[in-house]
């Protein structure tokens, strides 16, 4: 089963819950994020909604982005196994966009390594999302709130995790 | 040859998906700012301009400065957004 | 639907899912915890393997100390809907145990109320575990890793959860 | 009365899940270590006496010097081991 999967159709919870529990048999803990589209235009205090989204990405650059990400997680906080999913082509309002599940013996370690793909999906890897609905359509650009998230990883490489 | 492609927003600027140009006496990735000239609007030489766009050499991130080689494709990145 | 489930029974990770996106429409981000019976007793460098766990709790005090850990985390880091299950009663090697689930809108948020969940939990409500296998059986304490990951919590109650 | 619930561990020390006592002259939890003597081994005061153990009264956690009344239901609580 491949680590990175880019695709139109829509995934089952489900379903990637017991695929990951299969390939990582001596796991102790699981942790899957889901990510669906929001229905309302991005800042999200605009009050219109949209009606889908139109998800790019540069084929081949962005499979190689998720797994070198993935690569440096397991480094950082080494797992069983983890899995990334993320949807491209149109996306309607409240559909599932993003998968990432990770599997590791102990809690913290699968906390961690998902917290830490899903921040550098969004500012790593080679997809663009443009909105589109009764406003009309716009390209969204990166936004600062996961710029910071990401840098978070980068300031301190070796502490632990702190509230 | 190397093959440029353009994706989102400038991708909209660009009016095309991708090109193809002979590497010509380019050298470096910024060449391409002049090298593209006869073949996109104005405005997207000026949306590279303002640095916010990113640039990847065999779909490897890398800098304008970064060297340009035959056969390369190049990658004309606006800020991602996906997740 | 009740926010919190003690039971004997398993249950179905992706109904469970579909559940808490129902349960909060508005949602863009749903993180799922899920514990699983490892099957070495503990401390996790044994090598002689347990047969299965019995899990007891105090009926009453559990589900009221599970509700205040999620009204708790919810005041801390707002989000649209939490829920937990956990099991009781004799659970197998491999089996699931607890699951915590937190839908919000902001990813952030879903990740920091659902590890406090897990930390809480493990901490404060009132269940105990004992190991039964081939070396016999035995009640296990409380864990130290555990007890500082809660601490955590209360030291630095504003600031953000950095790397 | 009181109603006194051992768990786990400490209940197979007592050898009891639970007993009823009349509250006569016992005004805080900690007057049940003397106060359940006649009832459990002396193992389980001893086991009491460590601090480990936590005290509810009437499922909330309670330090050994709450106040007891009558009416209330006290649980035996050693550390806890969940999730």
């Amino acid at each position: 089963m491949s680590d990175v999967v880019i695709c139109e159709h829509d995934f089952n919870v489900g379903d990637e819950y017991a695929k990951v529990c299969a390939a990582a048999p001596k796991s102790g803990a699981v942790v899957f994020f889901v990510g669906l589209v929001r229905d309302l235009y991005d800042p999200q205090n605009s009050s219109e909604t949209i009606d889908f989204l139109e998800l790019e990405h540069y084929p081949g650059m962005t499979e190689s982005l998720c797994q070198e990400i993935i690569d440096q997680a397991r480094q950082r906080f080494p797992f069983d196994f983890a899995r990334v999913i993320h949807r491209v082509g149109r996306i309607h309002a409240s559909e599932q966009i993003v998968m990432v599940a990770v599997a590791s013996r102990h809690r913290d370690n699968a906390f961690q390594a998902s917290q830490f793909i899903m921040d550098y999906l969004k500012t790593r890897a080679t997809f663009w999302k443009k909105e589109v609905g009764v406003k009309g359509q716009q390209w969204l650009g990166q936004k600062d709130k996961d710029l910071s998230a990401t840098l978070r990883w980068e300031k301190n490489s070796t502490e632990r995790k702190q509230p | 040859m190397i093959n440029v492609l353009f994706f989102a927003h400038l991708r909209d600027i660009a009016g095309i998906n991708q090109i193809e140009l002979p590497l010509g006496k380019m050298t470096h990735v910024r060449d391409l700012l002049s090298g593209l000239l006869p073949y996109v609007p104005i405005e997207l030489i000026q949306a590279l301009d303002d640095k916010t766009a990113m640039v990847s050499v065999d779909h490897k991130y890398a800098g304008w400065d970064a060297p340009l080689t035959d056969g390369v494709e190049v990658g004309i990145l606006p800020p991602v957004s996906g997740g």
